[in-house]
This record gives C-alpha cells, sequence and structure tokens, in this order.
C-alpha cells in the first residue's frame, strides 16, 4: 500500500505545486512528498527483505534488486530536494531563474521522481518503458532549464537520442512477447510471466530481443558508444538534476535492462548475454576513462567518470559470479557518491561562477567544508583502498580475471589512467592557489547537509552493512 | 604516480587469486605450485615494478624527490625512513616467502636493478643542492643497498646454497634497520636547519656550525654513519652486504658471477660518492663563512629536537658497536621464513666480540676498533698538546687568500663541489651547462661584468619514459574525443552502427 | 716476544714514514742533478713545525682543529692493523681490507671537511678533487685487495700475507693485473705524479696541500706526518700483500729481523720507483686522471674473473 | 506506409513531409482498424480512435503550425544527395529482406512479407534521422520509426493490453508537444533549424 501511497503523493505534490502560488508552499510540498516517499520505500525495503517480494497489486511488484533502487532513489531524491530550496534561492538571489521556473521546477522534479519509483516498481515491462520515457520527457524541460543555446542544445541531443534509443528498445521489449501473446488471456504480462514462459522463446528471437533492449536502455544506461548525450546533459542541467540523472536515473535503466538478461538467461543460458555486456561495459570504461584525461570542465568530469562506473558495474554482471555481487554494491556506493560530489560541486559552482576545472582553484581555502567533501567524495569514487568502492572495483577484476583476463587488465588500466586524471584535477582545484578575486565565503549549512549525509552513508556502508540491505543484495545476486 | 605502481601490485595480486583462488598470503603460498612458470615470472615482473615504485628503485623512483620537498621534515624522515620500507618488506615476503621456488634469474634481476639504483641514486644526489632532495636521492641509493643484500639472498637460495642467503637477507634487513635510523637522523637535523634557514637551498647556508653546533654535530655523525666510515652503523650492515657479495664472486662461475662482481663495484663506488657527497652536504652547510644573511640569525634547534636526534646518534653509534650481536638477532628473525627453518648461520661472534662471517673469511671486532680509534685519538692529542712544546702561542688571523680580501662569493659552492663528479659521470646524469655572460661594453669581449653559470641535470626518465606515456595518453585521449564531436547526427549513427554490428555478428 | 713484535708494529709506520719521504725526495733530487738534502730532512722538519707557533683563520670551527689529530690517529689504527714486517701477529679484529679502506676514508673525508672549514678559495676546490679522485679510486683499491684476498681465500690481511698466494701458478697473472691496479691507486691516494704534485703549491695543480694550505705549526706536522704514513701504509699493502715473500712468519729475533730488512728493502724499491716516475713524467690533466682510475678498476675486474 | 517513409526521404518541403506522415500515420489506422475487425476488442477501436486524433490530426497540425510560424517550408539539406540516399534506401531494404532477418520477419509466418517491410522501413526511418540536418525533419523520422514499430508490432501480432498501448500512445502524444516546442526553441537559439549548428557542446 506504501507504494501506491508514496506515489501518489509525488504526483499530487506534482499536480498542486501547478496550481500553488507561494513559493514557501511549493518547496514545503515537494520535500514533504520527497520524505513521504523517502520512509515509504524504507518500509517497503525492510517488508522486502522480510518477504523476498512486495506487491500490492498486479501492476505493481518489488523485488529485492527493485528494493535496493528504490532506496537509492529516495534517498538521493531527498536530498536532491532539500539541496534544491536553497539552491534556487540562491540562483534567484542573483536572480538567474524567475518564480515561475522555480516552480516549473519543483512540478517536474516530482513528476520525474514519481516517474522512476514507477519504473522501478511495476510488473509489467511495458509499463516499465512508458514511464522510463516519462522520466525522459520529465527532465528534457529541466535540462534546458537556464535556457541559453548550450542548455537547449544539450536538451535536444538528449530528447532525440534518447528516444530513438527507448524505441529500439520498446521494440525489444515487445520482442519478448511473441510466444506470451500466443497464450490465451488479456496479453497483459508481468515480469514473472515472461521469465517463466522464456523457455518457450525462440533462441534466434531472444538474442535479437537483447540486443535491441542493451542498445535502446543502454542509451539511457549510458554506455558507450550510445553515451554521448550524457555528458551534455550532465553537465548543463541544474546541478541537483544532474546529481538525480546521474547517481540515479542510470541505475533505473540499469535494473530494466537486467531484468530483460534474466529473461534472455532463463530463455538461452547466461554467456550471450554476459558476453555483449563485457563488450559494452569494456567500452564505456576505456572511452570515459580516456576522455576524462584531457577534460576541462568538471560537471563533465563527473559525468564522465559516471559512464566508467556504469561500465566497470556492467563488466561485474558480464563477469557473473563474484562480480554481480561486486557490481551491486558498486552501483549503490557510486550513485550515492556522485550524487553527492555533484551536490558539492553545485557549491563550488555557486562560489566560482564557473565549471571550468582551470577557473577553479583553491577550494579547501575558499570553501573549506566543501573542499574536504569534495576531496573525501573523490577519494571514495576512485576506489581507494580504505573505502567500499576500491574493494568492488577489485572484486569486479578478481571475478574478471579468470575468465577474460586481458579484458580486466585493460579495464584496470583504464581505472589507473582514471585515477590520475581525476587526482590531478581535484587536487589542482582543492588545493592549488585561489584566484584573487574569490574570497573565503561562509557556507551555507542547507547546501552543505545533503552530500554529508550522503558521504557519510556510504562512509557507514563501506565498512558495514546493515542486515536488511545485506539480505536484499544477497537475494538479488541469487535472483540474477 | 604511485598509483601505477599500485596498479601493478594489484594486478599481481589478481594473477595470483586467478591461480590460487585467494588473496590470503597464507593459502597463496599453500598451492603456489598451481601458478604456471610463465605466470609466475609474469607475476614477478609486475610485482617488481610495483613495489619498485613503492620502494622508489630507480627508475620507477620520481616521486620521491618531488615529494620530499614539499613534506614537512619528520614526515619525510618517516618517508624515508619507514614507508618505502614497506615496499621492501613486502618483495621480501613475496619473493622469499609464499613464491618459493623462484628461478635464479629473478635474484640476479634484483641484484642488477639493486646496483643500478645504488649507483645512479648517489650521483643523482650528487647533482642536488636542495638538502632535502639529496637527502631524498640518498634513500634511493640505500634502497638499493638493501636489494643488492635481498637480490643476492634471493640468488643464492635459488642455486641452493640457502646458509649464504641467510646471510644475504641478514645483510639487507640490518642495513634497513640502519638506514631507518640515520636517515631519520639526517632529516631531523636537515629539517630543524630548515627551520632556522626558511629554505632547502645549500647555496644560501655556509658556517651554520658556529650558530648550531649542535645540531651541526648530529648531521656530521648521521653523514658519517650514511657514508659507511666505522664505527658507525652504515658501515656493519654495507660490510656485511659486502661479504655477502664476495661469497657470491667466489662461489659463483660464469654470467651470474660477473653480475655479482658488477654489483661489488657498484657497491664500492657507490660508497666513495656518498662519502664526496656528504663531505659537499656537510661542508657547505655548516662549514666555512655563511653565504647568505638568513645565517646570523640562526638558532640553536630546541631542546626536544636535539634530545630526539641526540638519541638516533647514539642509537646509530650503539647499532655499530653491537652490530654483532644485532646480526645475530636479526638472522634469527629470518630463520622464522620457512625456507630458513634449520639453515646452519655463517655469522659468528666469537670473546672480544670479534664478528666472523664464513669461518675466517671475514672478521672483524667493532668495539676493538672502536676503542682503538679512541685510544689512538687520546694518544695523539695527549702527546700533541702536553708533551711537545706545552707554551706554543695560537693567533687568530683571517684566511689567506693571495691578500685579496676574501668574499662569500669566493668559497665553493654545491654544485661546483659537485661539478667535477658530475662531469666525469656526464654520459649518464647528461647535464647541461649554460653560461650568460654580461659584457661591460660590446667592443670589448675581455671585460665581463657579470657571469652566470646554470649547471643542471636533465631527468632521464622524464624525458625519456614517463613525458612519452604521458604525451601517447594524451594523444589518445584526444583522439577518443572525436567521438564527441558535438554533432547529433553522427551520435545517432554510432547507435544505428552499434546495432547493426550487434546484429550480424549475432544472426 | 710476541709484545715486542706488537710494541714494533704500532710504532713501526710513523717511525719509519719520514725517512720513506725522504728517500724519495733524494732519489728525485739525485736524478735532477741535485745535491738533495739528507734523507733524515722530514724528521728535522717535523720536528720544526712541532715547535712553531700557530696562526687559525677566523673562519674555522673545531672541524679544523680536530681534523689532523683524527686523521694521524687514523693513519696509527691502520699502520697496526696490516702486515708490516711479521704475519704472526694474526689481527682478526681491525684487520679485514674493508675496515682498512673505510677506517682510511675517515682520514680523506675529515681532510676534505678541514680544506673547507676556512673557507678559502683554495681549500674548497682542492677537497672537491680530491674527494672526486678518493671516490673513485675506492672501487679499484677494493678490488685489487679483493683480488688477492680471494686467492688467499679470506679477506683478512694478516691472513692473506701468511697464505701461500703463488701456489697455484695460474692465479699468477690475475695477481700481477691487480698490482698494476693497485699500483695506480698507490698513485692516486698518497697525492703522487701523475695525481698530485706533493711539492707545488701552484693553485692550478694542487689538491692534497691546497686543503693543508691553511695549516701551520703542530698541526701542519700532523698532516704531513699523516700523508707520510698513508704512504708507507700503502707501500707496505702493496709489497706485503702482492709478494709476501720473507715475511716473519715467526716470532723469533732472526726471523723478525729479516723481515724488518726485506721490508725496508722492499720500501726503497716502492721509493725508487715512484720516485723515477715522479722525475719522468708529467702530471695529467684532471679529467684524464678518471680514464686510470677507471682503467685501474677494469684490471682489477679483470684479475677477479681470472681467478679459477 | 513504406512509401510514404521513402518519400519521407525525399521530400524536400517540410510540409510535405508533414503530410506524408500524417498519412503514413492514417496507414497504422487502418492497420489497426484492420486487426479490430479481426478481434472484435472494443478497446482496440478506442485505440484507433486515439491514434486517429493524435498522430493523423493533431501531429501534422502542429509542423504545420510551426513551419508557417517560422516560415521554413524547405527542409535543410541533407548529407547525401538524392541518387546515394536511394542506393542506401535499396541497401537497407534488401538487408532488411535478407535471410539473416529471417528469426525476425518469420515470427508470424503469413505476415513475412509485411513484417520484412515494416523492419526495413524501420531501418529506412533511422537513415532519415541519420541523413537529415533538418530538426522537423528528425522529429519526423523519429515518428516514422514510431510508426513503424508499431506497424510490426501488429503484423507481428504483439499488440498489448488496450491500457497500456493508451499509455503508449499518450506518451507521443506529450513526446510531440514537447518535441514541437524544443524544435520552436531550437529555432528561437540558433537561427535556424539545422541541427548541426549544435556543436557547442564537444570534448
Amino acid at each position: 500500500m506504501e507504494l501506491i501511497l508514496l506515489i501518489t503523493i509525488l504526483i499530487a505534490a506534482a499536480l498542486i505545486n501547478i496550481s500553488v502560488k507561494n513559493r514557501i508552499v511549493i518547496e514545503f510540498l515537494s520535500v514533504g512528498a520527497s520524505i513521504v516517499a523517502f520512509l515509504g520505500s524504507t518500509i517497503i525495503a525492510l517488508k522486502v527483505s522480510d518477504f523476498g517480494i512486495y506487491s500490492p497489486s498486479v501492476f505493481f511488484s518489488v523485488d529485492s534488486l527493485g528494493a535496493i533502487v528504490m532506496l537509492i532513489i529516495a534517498l538521493v531524491g531527498l536530498a536532491a530536494t532539500v539541496y534544491s530550496v536553497q539552491y534556487l534561492r540562491r540562483e534567484t538571489a542573483q536572480n538567474i531563474i524567475g518564480f515561475t521556473r522555480v516552480k516549473q521546477y519543483f512540478v517536474l522534479l516530482d513528476l520525474f521522481l514519481a516517474a522512476m519509483f514507477l519504473a522501478v516498481t511495476t510488473s509489467n515491462p511495458i509499463f516499465a518503458w512508458i514511464s522510463i520515457e516519462a522520466t525522459t520527457l520529465s527532465t528534457a524541460f529541466l535540462i534546458s532549464f537556464y535556457n541559453k543555446p548550450a542548455a537547449m542544445e544539450a536538451a535536444w541531443k538528449y530528447l532525440i537520442i534518447n528516444s530513438i534509443g527507448l524505441l529500439l528498445g520498446f521494440l525489444g521489449t515487445l520482442l519478448y512477447f511473441t510466444y506470451v501473446n500466443s497464450l490465451p488471456g488479456n496479453g497483459f504480462a508481468d515480469w514473472q510471466l515472461l521469465t517463466a514462459t522464456a523457455a518457450y522463446l525462440n533462441p534466434a528471437l531472444a538474442k535479437i530481443a537483447f540486443i535491441f533492449v542493451l542498445i535502446g536502455y543502454g542509451t539511457k544506461i549510458g554506455l558507450a558508444p550510445m553515451h554521448t548525450w550524457l555528458p551534455d546533459a550532465h553537465s548543463k542541467a541544474p546541478i541537483p538534476i544532474s546529481a538525480l540523472l546521474s547517481g540515479v536515473l542510470l541505475n533505473v535503466a540499469f535494473i530494466v535492462m537486467l531484468r530483460f538478461k534474466l529473461i534472455t538467461d532463463a530463455s538461452i543460458g547466461p554467456d550471450f548475454s554476459r558476453q555483449l555486456l563485457i563488450v559494452f561495459g569494456l567500452l564505456s570504461v576505456v572511452v570515459a576513462s580516456l576522455i576524462n584525461f584531457t577534460q576541462k570542465n568538471y560537471k563533465r568530469l563527473l559525468a564522465y567518470h559516471s559512464i566508467e562506473n556504469m561500465g566497470i558495474a556492467t563488466l561485474g554482471f558480464g563477469f557473473g559470479g563474484l562480480g554481480v555481487y561486486a557490481a551491486m554494491l558498486h552501483i549503490i556506493y557510486h550513485a550515492l557518491i556522485k550524487s553527492a560530489l555533484f551536490l558539492s560541486s553545485g557549491i563550488i559552482f555557486l562560489k566560482y561562477g564557473s565549471t571550468r576545472i582551470a577557473k577553479v582553484r583553491g577550494i579547501i581555502t575558499t570553501l573549506p567544508v566543501t573542499g574536504v567533501l569534495f576531496l573525501i567524495g573523490f577519494f571514495i569514487i576512485t576506489g581507494t583502498p580504505p573505502f567500499g568502492m576500491f574493494f568492488t572495483k577489485i572484486l569486479v577484476f578478481s571475478a574478471g580475471i579468470k575468465t577474460y583476463p586481458t579484458v580486466t587488465i585493460v579495464a584496470l588500466f583504464s581505472a589507473a589512467i582514471l585515477f590520475i586524471s581525476f587526482f590531478h584535477h581535484a587536487t589542482t582545484m582543492v588545493f592549488g592557489k585561489k584566484p584573487p578575486e574569490i574570497n573565503r565565503g561562509k557556507e551555507n549549512a542547507w547546501l552543505t547537509f545533503p552530500p554529508l549525509v550522503l558521504i557519510a552513508v556510504v562512509f557507514y556502508l563501506s565498512f558495514s552493512l546493515p542486515p536488511f540491505l545485506y539480505k536484499l543484495i544477497t537475494n538479488a545476486v541469487l535472483q540474477y | 604516480m604511485t598509483y601505477i605502481g599500485t596498479t601493478f601490485i594489484v594486478l599481481a595480486f589478481l594473477l595470483f587469486f586467478k591461480y590460487t583462488g585467494s588473496f590470503d598470503f597464507a593459502t597463496v603460498k599453500f598451492n603456489v605450485a598451481l601458478i604456471p612458470l610463465p605466470i609466475k615470472n609474469a607475476i614477478f615482473i609486475f610485482a617488481l615494478v610495483g613495489l619498485g615504485t613503492k620502494a622508489s628503485i630507480i627508475p620507477f623512483h620520481i616521486w620521491l624527490p618531488a615529494a620530499h620537498p614539499a613534506a614537512p621534515s619528520h614526515v619525510s624522515a618517516l618517508m624515508s625512513g619507514v614507508m618505502i620500507k614497506t615496499g621492501i618488506y613486502m618483495i621480501i615476503r613475496l619473493f622469499l616467502d609464499v613464491l618459493q621456488p623462484i628461478p635464479a634469474w629473478w635474484g640476479l634481476t634484483v641484484l642488477a636493478l639493486g646496483s643500478i639504483s645504488a649507483l645512479l641514486g648517489v650521483l643523482y644526489a650528487l647533482t642536488e643542492h636542495d638538502i632535502k632532495r639529496l637527502l631524498a636521492y640518498h634513500s634511493i641509493e640505500n634502497i638499493g643497498i638493501i636489494l643488492l643484500g635481498l637480490g643476492s639472498a634471493l640468488t643464492f637460495y635459488s642455486l641452493g646454497m640457502p646458509s649464504l642467503a641467510l646471510l644475504g637477507l641478514a645483510a639487507a634487513l640490518f642495513h634497513t634497520l640502519n638506514h631507518a635510523i640515520f636517515k631519520s637522523l639526517l632529516f631531523l637535523s636537515a629539517g630543524s636547519v630548515i627551520n632556522e634557514m626558511h629554505t632547502g637551498n645549500m647555496e644560501e647556508y655556509g658556517g651554520l656550525i658556529k650558530y648550531m653546533p649542535q645540531t651541526a654535530m648530529f648531521f656530521l655523525i648521521g653523514s658519517i654513519a650514511i657514508s659507511a666510515l666505522p664505527p658507525f652503523n652504515g658501515f656493519f650492515s654495507e660490510w656485511l652486504t659486502f661479504q655477502t657479495i664476495f661469497q657470491g664472486i667466489a662461489r659463483l662461475h660464469s654470467s651470474s658471477q660477473w653480475i655479482f662482481v658488477v654489483a661489488a663495484g657498484s657497491l664500492a663506488i657507490t660508497g666513495g660518492l656518498a662519502l664526496a657527497c656528504f663531505v659537499k652536504a656537510f661542508g657547505t652547510t655548516f662549514l666555512a663563512r655563511p653565504r647568505s644573511a638568513e645565517v646570523a640569525h640562526a638558532k640553536e634547534s630546541a631542546l626536544s629536537m636535539r634530545i630526539s636526534m641526540g638519541t638516533l646518534a647514539l642509537l646509530s653509534l650503539l647499532f655499530g658497536i653491537f652490530s654483532g650481536p644485532v646480526t645475530i638477532l636479526l638472522e634469527k628473525i629470518s630463520k622464522s621464513f620457512t625456507i630458513f627453518q634449520n639453515v646452519t648461520s655463517l655469522v659468528s661472534v666469537s670473546s672480544r666480540q670479534s664478528f666472523n662471517v664464513g669461518n675466517g673469511f671475514a672478521s672483524v671486532s667493532a668495539p676493538v676498533l672502536f676503542g682503538f680509534l679512541v685510544i689512538a685519538i687520546f694518544l695523539t692529542t695527549f702527546i700533541v698538546r702536553y708533551l711537545v712544546n706545552k707554551n706554543q702561542k695560537v693567533t687568530i688571523g683571517g684566511t689567506w687568500d693571495c691578500g685579496t680580501d676574501l668574499t662569500p662569493r669566493m668559497e665553493i659552492t654545491a654544485t661546483g663541489f659537485a661539478r667535477s663528479i658530475i662531469l666525469i659521470f656526464k654520459n649518464v646524469l647528461k647535464p647541461s651547462i649554460q653560461h650568460e655572460i654580461e659584457y661591460r661594453d660590446d667592443e670589448s669581449r675581455y671585460l665581463p661584468k657579470s657571469r652566470e653559470v646554470t649547471l643542471s641535470v636533465g631527468n632521464i626518465y622524464h624525458s625519456y619514459f614517463y613525458r612519452p606515456m604521458q604525451t601517447m595518453i594524451h594523444e589518445l585521449s584526444l583522439r577518443a574525443k572525436n567521438i564527441q564531436s558535438g554533432n547529433i547526427n553522427a551520435y545517432i549513427s554510432y547507435i544505428f552502427i552499434a546495432l547493426a554490428i550487434a546484429l550480424f555478428l549475432v544472426l | 716476544m710476541n709484545i715486542i713484535v706488537w710494541i714494533i708494529q704500532l710504532i713501526f709506520v710513523p717511525a719509519i714514514s719520514p725517512l720513506c719521504v725522504g728517500i724519495i725526495k733524494k732519489i728525485k733530487a739525485r736524478l735532477q742533478n741535485r745535491q738533495g738534502a739528507s734523507i733524515f730532512q722530514p724528521y728535522k722538519d717535523l720536528w720544526k713545525l712541532l715547535h712553531k707557533d700557530e696562526i687559525i683563520s677566523k673562519d674555522a670551527s673545531w672541524v679544523f682543529s680536530c681534523a689532523p689529530i683524527i686523521i694521524f690517529a687514523v693513519t696509527l689504527v691502520v699502520g697496526a692493523s696490516i702486515p708490516l714486517f711479521s704475519s704472526l701477529v694474526n689481527n682478526v679484529l681491525t684487520s679485514n681490507l674493508l675496515v682498512i679502506v673505510y677506517t682510511l676514508s675517515i682520514g680523506t673525508f675529515f681532510l676534505a671537511l678541514a680544506g673547507m672549514d676556512t673557507g678559502s678559495a683554495f681549500g674548497g676546490f682542492g677537497s672537491s678533487r680530491e674527494m672526486t679522485i678518493s671516490a673513485l679510486a675506492e672501487g679499484g683499491l677494493i678490488f685489487s685487495l679483493l683480488t688477492v684476498g680471494l686467492v688467499g681465500g679470506t679477506t683478512n690481511l694478516f691472513a692473506i700475507s701468511n697464505a701461500n698466494i703463488f701456489a697455484s701458478s695460474q692465479s699468477f697473472l690475475s695477481i700481477l693485473l691487480a698490482f698494476c691496479g693497485f699500483f695506480i691507486i698507490l698513485l692516486a691516494e698518497t697525492a703522487r705524479f701523475p695525481f698530485d704534485n706533493p711539492d707545488t703549491h701552484l693553485e692550478l695543480t694542487m689538491i692534497h696541500e691546497a686543503m693543508i694550505l691553511e695549516y701551520s705549526g703542530k698541526k701542519l706536522a700532523l698532516m704531513e706526518w699523516a700523508s707520510a704514513n698513508k704512504l708507507v701504509i700503502f707501500v707496505a699493502l702493496g709489497s706485503n700483500l702482492f709478494f709476501p715473500l720473507g715475511i716473519a712468519q715467526s716470532s723469533d729475533i732472526s726471523a723478525v729481523t729479516t723481515g724488518i730488512v726485506v721490508f725496508i728493502i722492499k720500501m726503497l724499491i716502492f721509493c725508487a720507483t715512484i720516485a723515477i716516475l715522479e722525475s719522468s713524467m708529467a702530471k695529467f690533466r684532471f679529467f684524464r686522471l678518471p680514464d686510470l682510475l677507471i682503467t685501474s678498476f677494469i684490471l682489477n675486474a679483470v684479475a677477479i674473473g681470472l681467478i679459477r | 506506409m513504406f512509401l510514404t517513409v521513402i518519400f519521407l526521404h525525399l521530400a524536400k518541403k517540410n510540409f510535405t513531409a508533414a503530410v506524408a506522415y500524417g498519412i503514413q500515420s492514417l496507414m497504422i489506422c487502418l492497420v489497426f482498424l484492420n486487426s479490430f475487425f479481426e478481434t472484435g476488442n472494443i478497446y482496440t477501436y478506442i485505440v484507433v480512435l486515439l491514434n486517429l486524433v493524435v498522430k493523423v490530426i493533431l501531429a501534422p497540425l502542429f509542423f504545420i503550425r510551426l513551419i508557417k510560424k517560422h516560415a521554413l517550408s524547405f527542409s535543410v539539406n541533407t548529407y547525401l544527395n538524392t541518387p546515394f540516399t536511394l542506393i542506401f534506401i535499396a541497401v537497407l531494404t534488401s538487408i532488411a529482406h535478407s535471410q539473416k532477418f529471417l528469426p525476425l520477419t518469420g515470427i508470424v509466418p503469413t505476415h513475412q512479407a509485411l513484417l520484412s517491410i515494416a523492419l526495413s522501413s524501420i531501418f529506412l526511418s533511422l537513415f532519415l534521422i541519420i541523413n537529415r540536418k533538418g530538426a522537423i525533419s528528425q522529429i519526423l523520422g523519429i515518428l516514422s520509426l514510431e510508426n513503424s514499430i508499431v506497424a510490426f508490432i501488429v503484423f507481428a501480432g504483439l499488440e498489448q493490453a488496450p491500457g497500456l498501448q493508451i499509455g503508449v500512445i499518450f506518451n507521443i502524444f506529450v513526446w510531440i508537444i514537447i518535441a514541437t516546442i524544443f524544435a520552436s526553441m531550437v529555432y528561437k537559439h540558433f537561427g535556424s533549424h539545422d541541427v548541426t549548428s549544435m556543436k557547442n557542446l564537444t570534448d
């Protein structure tokens, strides 16, 4: 029941916001909605960890993986919403935007969150497709939020490329129904049914279907070579949206793809899908790390870095075995840290008014707290030993070295290249000599708090997993 | 920089995992036999590169001299004393313990690397005039010496001479210990000098011995110890290393013998050059007249610092005098390795602390030597002071300099001191000398107004190894950026092509 | 009896070293058709210097005044721990070849420091050159001693001179090569032609003299004496390690006396060679010296390679 | 329908292109209608009607209004000139008809020809998007891609529950609105509909 509740509340908040005139109310509504969403999804996650699967109605069913991603959406969504209140106030103060835009922003934000929840929790592939398309549509305007040519261009590319990708995905999705539709019934098939009847699927058809799905949703996940829209969109969107896009949306698309992988494996065994995943994962890792080596814009830096991490997760699922577990953890860590990094980079952006790495120097002197946050986040995300991401990476690679040594070694070295470039950029930004015109300013707690919380969570997770989360992950691993 | 090293280490461990299915050393060691030889060699190379970067062996050393001036002195003391030793520890652990049995060429490779980094390390140290970079390069040199002991140990063991291997390991461990002591001492005293002078550039020091005598004393002791002069500890560990290598020369034949000969030669020359380098360091820092006004404000360092330095100095003397027992102890420790469980030791300490290696091949008694020196010094002083011409008049005068008045610019600089050696080894160091002469007038070229000589050493590792690598990656990255052409039609065609290729590969 | 031998051993080097220098000077003078001073002149010089007053530079520190004593003491220690005329005092405590080499370099170390201490323009480059040469010489020295050590199967100098190293004829060649190497090092270490000119004060050429330029009185005496000791030490090493003939094996008077006589004869030969060399050849340019030292190093390396 | 796709390729005028899209959608509706007559499911009828409203009437109207507003009767030129385009079309069509895609086109053996045509029109629409530089042409291309996919589905007998179809159509509807708005915004910002003028975001 909570599920219906939280989704309806989100949508309701959005709809009410359309008519509300008062800014405070809007902010209050959306923050409240996201808090409710957070609580609801925690309850659901607990339930799932107890009963294995949770489906309030035939239309909805949340499995372990879904629960995990729900938690991510809820947490990051909450952080982003809280953050955006203050962030937009700052921008209105610098009169970059007006009230109507703020309203639009929150409406679309809530819709976006709702769509993502739907995509994860629905039990029907087509509906999942519809909701993912809905995320595209709701974020398109958010990306063109600042209404500058560059933002416009990013949004246009985002719209066109994703639509194409998703249409291909649509075709692939429907190809899975070839057998199910021949069955009597109203043709409303959910994941379980598809998986159950996958064995009767024509193998060649299953292969084609998976290719379409992988290309289609891969576009949304941002796997090379379909990643091209991602850096543009992520770098041009408002910071909280970039955090959501990079931290959450990718994962949503990812798990939908994974569910199709499940069906395909049930039909023709895992090898086929694994090989495809490895190819695309490796491509993404290599391309992202190479491009990042000479990156001039820190938001794009982060964006490409998400591509790389998605690639690593994909590799993990491709390697299978231990890699799956590692990839799950990796996705979780990445979602939280990457959004934290984006949020803190937002503070930097507000301070320096530029997203160029060359312009940003000496954060540690101008914004001490943010600087520390940024640095810690950077250390975690690049897989520096004490933190979780190091172990996930190592586990992924150690899963790979058995079967695909060359792939692993290439991935390892591109990871090293990425670390070096990232290290160089991050240190020059954080330390280094601050430009004279920027003076030390005090930081707003509302802006520094959300990323702080996210990083704290990752800290906690990287040293001890709470039992219910552990149970969820293990179940998910067993399932996928 | 070190991350590349880490990557290689990770790679080596992944290879372990691949064949033994575990990251745990015990397990790996238990079924090390599962690893085929070529893979083992690959592991060796990866591990050597990785750990070599950690331990800053030439040519993987460039991060160390860069890191030291940045770090505060006590941190550098730790870095040189302890941090780079972790690499050594891992090398010992892996090659002597986990990966046994190993082919002989591993040991010889380590030996060769050791001699290279010992020799080049001290040469680069000679070229430096920043005191901390100088000390950093000496750490590299000492790591090389440690590797010499280690490499000979590896070689001996794989050639079936376990007791010699034990000796080599003991030598390596002893030198590790000693280096930790005297290098920390040197860094601390250098640090207190820098605190007073606010610069690491030795060209601006000079005459500090009059302003901070005790620090000078400690630095002197450190220098004596590190340049392996008896009776301080540096000498005895180097002596042991020498003995190990001599044994190698005596027992082995053909190519391996030659590698040992080269190792001995490089070690010998390294000793000589280290001596020269520390004459330069101590001389230009503490002796002669001040080269900058800063010196006059220098004060003796704080008591706590002096105490800690004093302790270290005392330690380095004690470890020298009781080198025999210490070595025995270290051998006991190294016997904890499974391969050395029941190996007859070659080192023995007889009465009068005489400290024998390889029954009568070599022996020295540190206390006797020390006592002998002390007695001789006292005797000489006594005779010269009090027996011969007691009422000698001593007058203080200026330094004679052909009648000209002597300015600080006339005394030798650190660069000038090392210049001859640099020019002798110019094929290795690739020095570049630029003369900038400003004449009084353009007509006569005989009256230079000012002449500036810059003597700099080309960093061949940057220019031939790291720079090309970096440019290569940079190029690749620029190529990769062409993917992001900004043309949406191109982007869509990527998707189309990916789809087509995938479909065609499947169907 | 042993005690007496020991005492002789202890005082032998400082006692005989001025004579050695005197002999070289005399022979050189003869070769230049000069009468030359008596061979006991150096004793008189030392005595005179010891009774002179001193001037010490105001820039000098305690290093300056301690250096002569340390250097002299070092030569005493080394002199006592090498085989001079008898190999029966088998000193296993300090007479290891590495110990000797490195103890000698204590002397070099302090000599160079003393040279820099007064901050004169000469002392600095003097010690720079000295360190350059000694650094390169060290390898050759160790290797040449190591060769005989390997032949004799030990690195204890007395044991080496005791062992009959000419037992096996094929090691003769390597010993000969090693000796050539050693002789070059001897010239370098004792500041002789073609490395250094012991009796010039021309700033272009002097090395050893440049370092002790500031010394006077007792300290100068000690310095001179110490360098003389060093010469004797090297002569002794060369003669007793490479040609250990007639060295006293037992402690009866005849053996010891023959030992002493034989050693003095050897010393005469060495002095003559050095003198003839010095008056027959010119000093090398400084940057040609490394070639010479490297040559000796290579010779020794080959010698080691030849040992079977 | 296949012909309309080709026509879209050839059409120089945006106006005609829009009209052609309308005709294409009409075809889809007819196909749906056909299936309605087969199944007699009333929901399908609603779907047909919605399709008719959204795709056949509204969408072209939007475009025509857009075209009128910005007075760009002529579409921006293509990468390949007409003959090459035709050659490409021929190649793609033959590929789509080739044996390779038998598993895809053989889902319903009776409809194999139709399926092949639908598949080829999918490819052609993709190629259209790649080939055209005009914003509107790209929108049309995507829509025709969607149309051809729908056609493929219908021929392959993969219709979903009408509820879902309505959802999909709603989706498309929203998409069309957003796309047209963006198209006009693009025109506002870049002064033309030439998407190749958007090249600021590289690296």
